[in-house]
């Protein structure tokens, strides 16, 4: 399965709010969606910025971590398709990668995005690749805005599912990065892969900027956590539509 | 003739592996000093432009005109020199032949301009009046003040309390262009006055100093951070050297040499090369050799991991080769190469073999900043001198007909004091 | 872009009447120190070659291409600025245009290498295998170290007491490069000890230490004096200032000022154009002002006559403004300012009207180095600051549209102690 | 009258080595020398060097100063022209230059060389010429060998009897400088004039080197004097003639 071209997608830590609400939420944002992705609750979220940090501190606290938060998904499902975000550390060494990505799979994941893969264990990028074929799903990279050329066209030949550009040095921290500078030549370098482009978008403008830069899709995590915390499910859902529908726009040359 | 580059040269674009990213310490919310992420910081403390270099998919980094021009003013291009003199000295005329690179040349004495004129700039672009930063042995502080007089910007350091003492004339020099020089400890800062109740003896230490430029930083409007090494933008503002040095060279070297403090000066010197190597188009059989001060021997004998880029963990922190974010090497001249960790681009080409390194005590430094004294007319910058030194050791053993280039990254006409005590000057020739 | 010249420029040839020859003491024979005709003597003093081109009717003489090839070493041609934070800074932005030529970026510091370098070579040539010299603040000696270790002699340099004490940096500098230093006057000459002998607490002067330099040539073989200043030929090395500026220039300035010790930054920055103006081809309304110390004011109070060039008497004597060979002159930080003649060709020019001077006091001086410092972000070295002093005057004064050019012949980075002292560092900016 | 081209001359202080020998020693060296330069003694010979001085002050002392000793040559005279040296400053006051001229004059010299005249006196130089002229005497010039091109023009264009180029910084003393290219250049721009060269030449070879790079006579001083005080009249003789010979060889193109 092919992700929509373009795409809009919300990223929340699986657990959050908390075990009870986080399937309302997900299904509630499902109008305004493509696709779902959804984070693996971890102790050491160790790539990610304050917010994000926030809600995986929070699902851990009420007794959802790792592959247990999956079960939240068994009842009922979602509308719509999802990936999954995992810290790779927090597997190794239990159930392994491969137990891992099985789990996904079963629990219908289209792949699971591993972010401290290409920084910490570089050389088992061949081997999650297999893994994930092996356990029918397909590859997503993850490429932070000071990677090597190479590697982009390493992950391209790899025929990914995504590669997930990170547009900031962290998710949540908006720096004065010219991203979609960063966004032309990471689309020169990984030709007709499908490129996703997240960290700290927040405006349906910067949405829209990024998709006319080359981006197939946006995903939106902390500005949308932020709106859940201030202004509850109506405000994250009026952001995530605006944000849909900018994204949409932006390809319908609007 | 070699003109000034147009672009610097990026090198994550073109490693082997990615460069693990700048991260918040994980017990943030646990340190409770109100300050917040720590990446989200980097924007109220470094200058915009900088940042969007930090953070960039580019290879080439175009040199705003007003920095070309400005490097063109301070004598850029340096000269790439034969030293045959030192040749002779070292009894290898005819069989080894040595280049260096000679930023000595700068109006500061040293490499350091080359980054300092870009980060004013950026300082300025954003309405910034003032810029801080630390330094140690005055070589970093001095290129500041020069580059704020340039640009009409003030410039506050915070320079290590030995330094401060015994590098007079560079603490002199920069107040005449205007700076206002702190010792670090300082009582300006809280985290000066909690190291100074902790040690009154305090020699203070790169990593403390940056905590205090920062922590000025964040406690007035218009104020910015300039940062002397270690970050991947300084490190590609430093490849006017190498950039220079590849249009130079009659030859590729069989070893490219510098020294390392935070790294800006080897990958300055080097990456250019090494880029080429990694893309497959020569140097191919080039080595790369990192002299360090065995009294900071971070690439020789620290831990790679994240740790802390300065101590009082205002900045993010960084996966690099480190002694640990606290530790207070001894009061050496070279106080440049003082810092316990080293950039994280080098400090992944060293884990991956690219990049070999070697320490040498002060003394075994000395003699050969003599050495070369003696037969090139130049004085070494007692950091610069490390970098010599690991020449000697290479020459001496090379077989014919290998090359050698280095990086003499600054001349030590300032760092008499230290050539005095360590009896360099005087003596036989 | 501007390549190092050729030849240099030898004005003698194009003064509008001859220059007064050096000429012997009439009462020699009286004297009855053996030495015999001091003109005479130079054979035993001076390079052969430099003797030649003190000699010459050439009015270009060819650089030696090895000569060449060290000026470009030495990072030859050095820039030519245009000083617009200085312009702002005095409040002339818009009226007055102001460029300088920056010496400073030579690796001594100063000028005084263009002709190091040369007399070193021609000492050489002549089978010589040390070289020594007088200095005040270490300037001229640092150059002559520089070139000496360049060229593999030894360097011996008389430096005046009172610079002996207080630019240790320089003196240290000297000594790291291999070469001697002694504190003039010395116990190592006659001389010396004579005048130590007279007054035990004599702060030296640049006419006793040349005395010096030449009775140890003397005494040894294989030894050659070379000078710092005020021989023609020393002039004439200096015109690759001159020579690179009149290139490097946008347009002709109205006024060329250079500072005064001996005269030769300011005869090799201020010759090529003075040559143009005398043979008609153009600077027809350019003025050229030097600017000396009021501890030392030949050029505007001494007497027009002939006089010793040192102060023992040992070299001929010359036709100049000389405040007497014995004329010890207060210990001012520009010791460089402290002979107490000017060249014959300068001195002829000023008595022609050709040149004017003017005499600044220290603490003026200071007041200019600071403002030009804080505006330009080199610092001046002491006697370069007395030129960049008589800038602001004119400046000040000048009506639309006015150009002027300076040289600004070293840099004070190893003068901090006198910036210190003078209050320029620190302070309100 | 017009020297003879190649010439060759001898420079004595007239009344060396005595008032009774000089006019003896001179006419000992007549055939070999084409005319004499002959020294009006001073107490300051302030361009002269150390043999020359002594020839002065040997003079002085014997009671021979200035004009008198123009009277030596009243006892018989000399066989060959001859040319009068003199320090304007001796004169300046008494007799003042117009009485130097005319007593010169009136002994048969030639001309009057004034040394002294282009450096402390520049500005008199028309004055001079005038009153050469006036007196019957042709102008003489003296030039050093850093001398201004414009000067040498400027000679030139006064028709004098001769340019005389001090080759060295002063007579008698010589030091390593490249009097041929000096010689050469010099030709340059005194055009057709009579160049007389001298100043510490005491070989043949020297002598001959020199007519060959374009000077028109040599003079020889010191090295008489030397030869005169060390082997007396013959070797002085011996030398001039040495030198005689080699000039007007050199001339034949020997
Ligand atoms: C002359 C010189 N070389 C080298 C260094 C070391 O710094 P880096 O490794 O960043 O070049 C310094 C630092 O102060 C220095 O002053
Ligand atoms: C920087 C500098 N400028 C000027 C001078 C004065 O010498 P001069 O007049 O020969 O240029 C000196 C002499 O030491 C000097 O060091």
């Amino acid at each position: 399965m092919e992700l929509s071209r373009p795409g809009f997608s919300v990223y929340l830590t699986l657990g959050y709010p908390g075990p009870a609400e986080a399937l309302e939420v997900l299904r509630s944002l499902e109008a305004c969606v493509d696709f779902y992705e959804l984070g693996l609750p971890t102790r050491r979220p160790k790539y990610d910025g304050p917010t994000v940090r926030a809600t995986h501190r929070r699902a851990v606290e009420a007794g959802v971590e790792g592959l247990e938060a999956l079960r939240l998904l068994e009842r009922g499902g979602l509308g719509k398709p999802f990936t999954l975000m995992a810290y790779l550390e927090d597997y190794l060494e239990r159930p392994g990668l491969r137990g891992l990505l099985e789990e996904a799979a079963a629990a219908g994941a289209l792949c699971v995005l591993l972010p401290d893969l290409p920084f910490d264990y570089p050389e088992m990028l061949e081997w999650y690749v297999d893994e994930s074929l092996r356990a029918g799903l397909r590859p997503c990279f993850f490429a932070s805005s000071r990677f090597p050329h190479g590697w982009l066209l390493r992950y391209a030949a790899l025929r990914p599912l995504y590669i997930y550009l990170g547009l900031q040095p962290a998710t949540g921290v908006e720096l004065p990065i010219a991203v979609e500078r960063n966004v032309r030549l990471a689309r020169r370098l990984v030709g007709g892969s499908y490129l996703l482009t997240g960290f700290a978008v927040r405006r349906p403008e910067t949405a829209a900027a990024l998709i006319r830069a080359g981006a197939d899709a946006v995903v939106v995590g902390s500005a949308v956590i932020r709106a859940l915390e201030e202004g509850g499910v109506g405000e994250a859902r009026r952001l995530a539509c605006s944000i849909y529908e900018a994204v949409h726009g932006a390809a319908a040359g609007v | 003739m070699v003109d000034v580059p147009r672009y610097w040269y990026n090198i994550v674009a073109d490693l082997p592996v990615p460069l693990p990213p700048l991260v918040d310490p994980l017990d943030d919310e646990a340190a409770g000093d109100g300050l917040g992420s720590r990446i989200g910081l980097l924007v109220r403390i470094l200058p915009s432009r900088l940042i969007d270099e930090e953070y960039t998919l580019s290879r080439l980094l175009p040199i705003p005109e007003p920095v070309r021009e400005a490097y063109r003013r301070a004598g850029r291009p340096t000269p790439l020199l034969r030293a045959e003199g030192f040749e002779r000295a070292l009894g290898v005329s005819g069989r080894v032949r040595i280049y260096y690179k000679y930023e000595g040349a700068l109006p500061t004495g040293s490499h350091k301009l080359n980054t300092a004129i870009p980060q004013v700039y950026y300082a300025k672009l954003d309405g910034a009046v003032e810029v801080a930063t630390e330094t140690g042995a005055g070589q970093w502080g001095l290129a500041v003040s020069i580059a704020a007089a340039m640009l009409g910007l003030k410039a506050v350091v915070f320079m290590t309390r030995s330094s401060y003492r015994s590098k007079k004339a560079r603490r002199i020099a920069m107040e005449t262009l205007g700076a206002t020089v702190y010792p670090s400890p300082s009582e300006v800062t809280e985290a000066g006055r909690r190291a100074l109740r902790e040690n009154p003896g305090h020699p203070g230490s790169l990593g403390l100093a940056i905590t205090e430029a920062i922590e000025y930083v964040l406690s007035g409007e218009r104020r910015r951070y300039v940062a002397g090494s270690v970050l991947e933008s300084v490190l590609t503002h430093q490849t006017v050297i190498g950039l220079e040095a590849l249009e130079q060279l009659p030859e590729e070297p069989d070893y490219m040499v510098a020294c390392v403090g935070g790294g800006s000066n080897m990958g300055g010197f080097t990456y250019p090369a090494i880029g080429m190597k990694l893309r497959g188009e020569g140097f191919e059989r080039t080595r790369f050799v990192a002299a360090e001060s065995a009294a900071a021997p971070r690439l020789s004998r620290g831990e790679y991991r994240y740790d802390g880029l300065d101590t009082g963990l205002v900045l993010p922190l960084a996966r690099m080769y480190s002694l640990g974010k606290d530790y207070v090497p001894p009061a050496i001249h070279a106080a440049g190469l003082r810092y316990h960790g080293a950039a994280p681009s080098l400090s992944l080409l060293r884990r991956l073999g690219l990049v070999e390194a070697r320490a040498y005590s002060q003394e075994e430094v000395a003699e050969a900043a003599r050495l070369f004294a003696r037969s090139e007319g130049l004085i070494p910058a007692p950091e610069s001198a490390h970098a010599v030194r690991a020449v000697v050791d290479i020459a001496r053993r090379a077989p014919e007909g290998t090359v050698i280039a280095f990086n003499l990254s600054g001349h030590g006409l300032m760092d008499t004091d230290a050539y005095e005590k360590l009896g360099v000057a005087g003596g036989g020739s």
